[in-house]
């Protein structure tokens, strides 16, 4: 019963950061601070979404799967955000 | 069921936004961005319509490979040439619209009244009780390699021909004028380093998975050719075989399920019929080289769409 | 026995693969070796369906609602035996020049799109049908391409349409099979009653066909596509990969029940085949290149083709000996006459046009002035297929129209007989125009363009078939009657 | 309105807005991407029929086909976007060439 209280706070936590972040893409002037707010706020409330799930997954092996979809998201997000970053140095149109 | 419902209504609203505006949107950056969404919103409308194979096949394939394939030409040409359309600008739309708006009522209508006459007599509860003695338990795999083997036969000659016509495109047909510039940072080298095995792995268990549970060849020489592509914008060059290995690595496929074709028809069976006692495991040896050519076609696809170094690749035929 | 009908698609795919990895002079050789055993195995199963009616077989030893089964009926035997022939005559013609071929991969796509045309003909399974008809699209594409930059754009528009013609096709598959949840075109027949799901259906497929066969309206692809084809490839186009399209939708209407439901559908593509024939005939007439003129040709030729459906589709409801069913068998007969007609002499005339324009360098008509004396083989074949397409007797085609107009007289729509005479007429007009060309002497010496030699088996080959098209129409016996086989109109009383 | 039903529409919808998009635009690249939509929604009626034939258990041999389907609109769409990529270099080359 508890994990499923724990499922469900984690799981609005993690759209609240989704939310969060959406709201930085759309107020935010340029490139990078969007960049900024998107790669913290939506690989958090991804975290977040993972863990909530995780006390729901039916076995280990679930368990540590949906780990390492977060971690390979987390990886390619960094990546896809440094070259964005890097490569558009005046303002994208 | 209204939870459902309202999961129904949010994906179909989420499908059709971003279809609309990956169809319509200006800027052609913006067309393929809105692509790349779609597909991964249509990964998620085939697990809902309780289709996993297809849906990871759609992340894999349509969402993976296509949208590198489009980004990578989007990137070459970002802006359109001048526009050759005549007439006026708001006819060709309206009537498209009507048009489209007539089409959608009419086979709307007749696709929800096609029902099978009895319920539940489709072919795939035959499928169901039949899968056993097909020599894998996972009924989709039993449908692509051993009931339908001869659609897939062709499915991965149409694979393999559209590579061979590309190819044609090209000059010497070897792709070796191709360059491969690293990303000359060390972030995504770091990427490569550390998603490429991983990548390959998942590939792996995929192929062994298709025998039990949704995978198979197809999403697992998908995943390959992903990974073959990142080691490609990596700078390393021989990920993708170009010069002489190009051919064989893109051919092996169907030349395996042609050599099988032969062998069962040689061994007095007929074509494609597969004995008993090795059933399962020629269909994993198969599925095995299946999944090393998807992955080199659709890397090859990838590699021979981008423009050839100057001076040698363009203009003269052979 | 059966087994030949899987080696007539497994064997040029097997000999694809070869010759994809062999370098270009071999690969020749076993191209050729291989086009010639294809057409001796495809001649086989025709005297085997021919003697021993129709031949089937299941892949893999999966009963047909599971697995996937081939069929060889007299129409597939005939179309397979057309493949064949005309497809030896040209892999022959293709040995002759590399510049006819277009590029040294054409061999492997050429055999790729040879399996895919036999595959489409010996589908007994609806979803079969749709992946080999892509096999078909994609390498008719493929070799399109082959024409280098000129062509390239047109090959891109066809490759759109012939796509699209593929997805309208798929998604009449998911209408039936949600209707008979089944995919063989036989059992689907069974299960199936006319309704608004299955004129739907139907409707949507033959849309699909009719795109990727370039009926009237929606044939704006082919010109630049046949005539900027390499001169080995336009024959092929023109005389096989446009045939299977037609042939698809011959097998639907004439599997699926409740086809006369459709009539109106029927009508329409009659009306519109009607209007195509003699449209792209005057077309035709004003085209200033040989190459253009007879791509315009096929879309013309392509017109009596349709005329079956109107003619033919009221028999299947209508009681054995009436009026309707006799008129449904002469059409049956007629038309298959026509298909094999239309190939061989389209196949000869094509790669007449690409000789000619080989040997002069440009096919444009005023630049072939004086080209009868200088190369009169090439010019009596490109005469003689013109004949035979005009439907002049004693040629095959004469054979179909003569059919044709017997069957609109029986079925009592007499409205097609002035369209086949008209559309002969003009046939023989831009046939005429063309060889006018051909007979006007250069007026200035500078004209005389120096010719560039040509090797002899790409005069002899369109020879051989202009002259076997036209014989044909004297032994026609024999392949009218191997039509017949399996058919569901029954045979000629 | 069954379970699938929604989805089935869905499928139609989305294959003829594809095809439409097709068919009137003169851009290539998006062409390419109206195929995909398109061949997609033809797709998506796919796997709504074999859902609504029976929700539990989805008929699999239409998963079968649809995995086909995908297979081969990847294939048509590396075909056609190295051929767009190909037309389009010629072009700027032979505009380039113009000046």
């Amino acid at each position: 019963m508890i994990l499923d209280v724990l499922t469900g706070l984690l799981l609005v936590a993690g759209c609240a950061f989704f939310a969060v972040g959406t709201l930085g893409l759309l107020r935010f002037p340029d490139l990078r601070t969007r960049l900024h707010a998107l790669t913290k706020a939506d690989n958090l409330g991804l975290g977040l979404v993972v863990l909530a799930l995780v006390p729901q997954a039916g076995s280990v092996a679930e368990a540590a799967k949906l780990l390492l979809i977060w971690a390979l998201a987390l990886v390619a997000a960094a990546t896809s955000s440094h070259l964005l970053g890097r490569d558009a140095p005046e303002e994208q149109t | 069921m209204t939870v459902g419902l309202v999961l129904d209504l949010v994906l179909v609203t989420a499908v059709l936004v971003s279809a609309g505006l990956a169809l319509f949107v200006p800027g052609r950056v913006a067309s393929v961005m809105m692509f790349l969404v779609f597909g991964l919103v249509l990964a998620v409308v085939w697990a809902r319509l309780g289709a996993p194979d297809v849906a990871l096949a759609e992340a894999a394939i349509a969402a993976g490979v296509t949208g590198a394939l489009l980004l990578d030409a989007v990137t070459e040409r970002p802006r359109r040439g001048p526009d050759r359309r005549v007439g006026p600008r708001w006819l060709m739309p309206l009537l498209g619209a009507v048009a489209g708006a007539g089409l959608v009522v009419l086979l709307g209508a007749a696709a929800l009244q096609a029902g099978p006459v009895e319920p539940g007599t489709g072919l795939g509860p035959t499928v169901l009780d039949r899968t056993d003695d097909s020599g894998v338990s996972h009924p989709v795999t039993a449908v692509l390699l051993a009931f339908r083997a001869y659609d897939t036969l062709l499915e991965v000659a149409v694979l393999t021909l559209a590579v061979v016509v590309v190819l044609s495109l090209h000059r010497d047909g070897r792709l070796e004028t191709v360059p491969a510039p690293g990303a000359a940072s060390p972030v995504p080298d770091a990427l490569v380093r550390l998603a490429v095995p991983v990548i390959v792995l998942g590939a792996g268990w995929l192929l062994v998975a298709g025998s039990s549970r949704p995978g198979g060849a197809f999403q697992a020489g998908a995943l390959l050719a992903g990974a073959l592509i990142l080691l490609r914008l990596g700078g390393i060059r021989l990920a993708v075989p170009t010069g002489r290995w190009l051919r064989p690595a893109v051919l092996v496929g169907l030349a395996a399920f042609l050599t099988l074709g032969y062998v069962t028809v040689a061994l007095g069976q007929g074509w494609l019929v597969l004995a008993e006692p090795w059933q399962g495991t020629v269909i994993l040896l198969l599925e095995a080289v299946l999944t090393v050519s998807i992955g080199a076609c659709l890397a090859v696809l990838f590699v021979a769409g981008r423009r050839p170094a100057a001076g040698t690749g363009r203009g003269e035929e052979p | 026995m059966s087994d030949l009908l899987a080696a007539l698609v497994l064997v040029p795919l097997g000999a694809a693969v070869v010759t994809a990895l062999l370098p270009a002079r071999a690969a020749g050789r076993v191209g050729l070796v291989v086009a010639l055993a294809l057409g001796a195995g495809s001649v086989l199963l025709a005297l085997e369906v021919g003697s021993s009616g129709v031949l089937e077989a299941a892949l893999g030893d999966w009963s047909i609602p599971l697995g996937i089964g081939l069929r060889a009926d007299g129409l597939s035997a005939l179309m397979v035996l057309l493949t064949g022939v005309v497809g030896a005559f040209v892999s022959v013609y293709a040995s002759g020049s590399a510049a006819a071929r277009g590029g040294a991969l054409f061999w492997p796509v050429w055999l790729v799109l040879w399996a895919g045309l036999n595959a489409v003909y010996l589908a007994a399974d609806l979803f079969n049908t749709y992946v080999a008809l892509e096999l078909v699209g994609l390498g008719a594409v493929g070799l399109v391409a082959l024409g280098g930059p000129a062509a390239l754009a047109a090959a891109l528009r066809y490759l759109f349409v012939a796509v699209l013609g593929s997805l309208a096709y798929l998604l009449g598959v998911g209408l039936v099979y949600a209707e008979t949840a089944t995919l063989d075109i036989a059992t689907a027949g069974q299960r199936l009653e006319g309704g608004v799901v299955m004129v739907t259906a139907l409707s949507l497929m033959t849309v699909g066909m009719a795109l990727k066969t370039a009926l009237f309206p929606l044939h704006a692809w082919l010109p630049p596509a046949h005539s900027g084809a390499p001169a080995a490839v336009s024959p092929l186009l023109s005389a096989l990969v446009v045939k299977a399209s037609f042939y698809v939708v011959v097998r639907l209407w004439f599997g699926l029940p409740g086809a006369d439901g459709a009539m109106a559908v029927a009508t329409l593509v009659g009306v519109l085949g009607a209007v195509g024939v003699v449209w792209a005939a005057v077309v035709a007439l004003r085209q200033t290149h040989l190459k253009r003129m007879v791509a315009y040709s096929t879309v013309a030729q392509v017109g009596y083709l349709f005329l079956l459906l109107p003619l033919a589709v009221p028999g299947l409801a209508a009681p054995a000996g009436a009026a309707e069913a006799d008129a449904a068998r002469l059409a049956w007969s007629g038309v298959a006459a026509l298909v094999v007609a239309h190939g061989l002499a389209k196949s000869a005339m094509f790669m007449s046009a690409g000789t000619l324009a080989r040997a002069h360098g440009s096919d444009r008509l005023d630049d072939l002035h004086g080209a009868v004396t200088r190369m009169p083989a090439v010019a009596m074949t490109f005469a003689l297929s013109g004949v035979c397409l005009a439907g002049l007797p004693p040629t095959l085609a004469f054979v179909g129209k003569w059919q044709l107009v017997q069957a609109a007289l029986a079925a009592g729509q007499w409205w097609w007989v002035p369209v086949l005479l008209v559309g002969g007429l003009l046939t023989f007009a831009y046939t005429a125009a063309g060889l006018r060309a051909m007979f006007d002497e250069p007026q200035r010496a500078d004209e005389l363009v120096e010719l560039r030699p040509v090797a002899r088996r790409m005069v002899v080959a369109p020879l051989v078939l202009a002259v076997l098209a036209v014989a044909l129409g004297l032994r026609s016996v024999e392949l009218l009657a191997l039509v017949e086989v399996g058919s569901v109109l029954g045979s000629l009383p | 309105m069954t379970d699938g039903d929604v989805f089935l529409l869905l499928g139609v919808g989305l294959a003829v807005l594809g095809t439409v998009r097709l068919v009137l635009t003169g851009d290539h690249l998006r062409r390419v991407v109206a195929l995909n939509v398109a061949g997609s929604g033809v797709l998506m009626v796919l796997v709504a029929v074999a859902y609504r034939s029976n929700p539990e258990e989805p008929d699999s041999v239409l998963h079968a086909l649809v995995l086909t389907g995908i297979v081969i609109t990847v294939s048509v769409t590396g075909l056609a976007l190295a051929m767009v990529r190909r037309v389009e270099r010629d072009e700027q080359d032979r505009q380039a060439s113009h000046e």
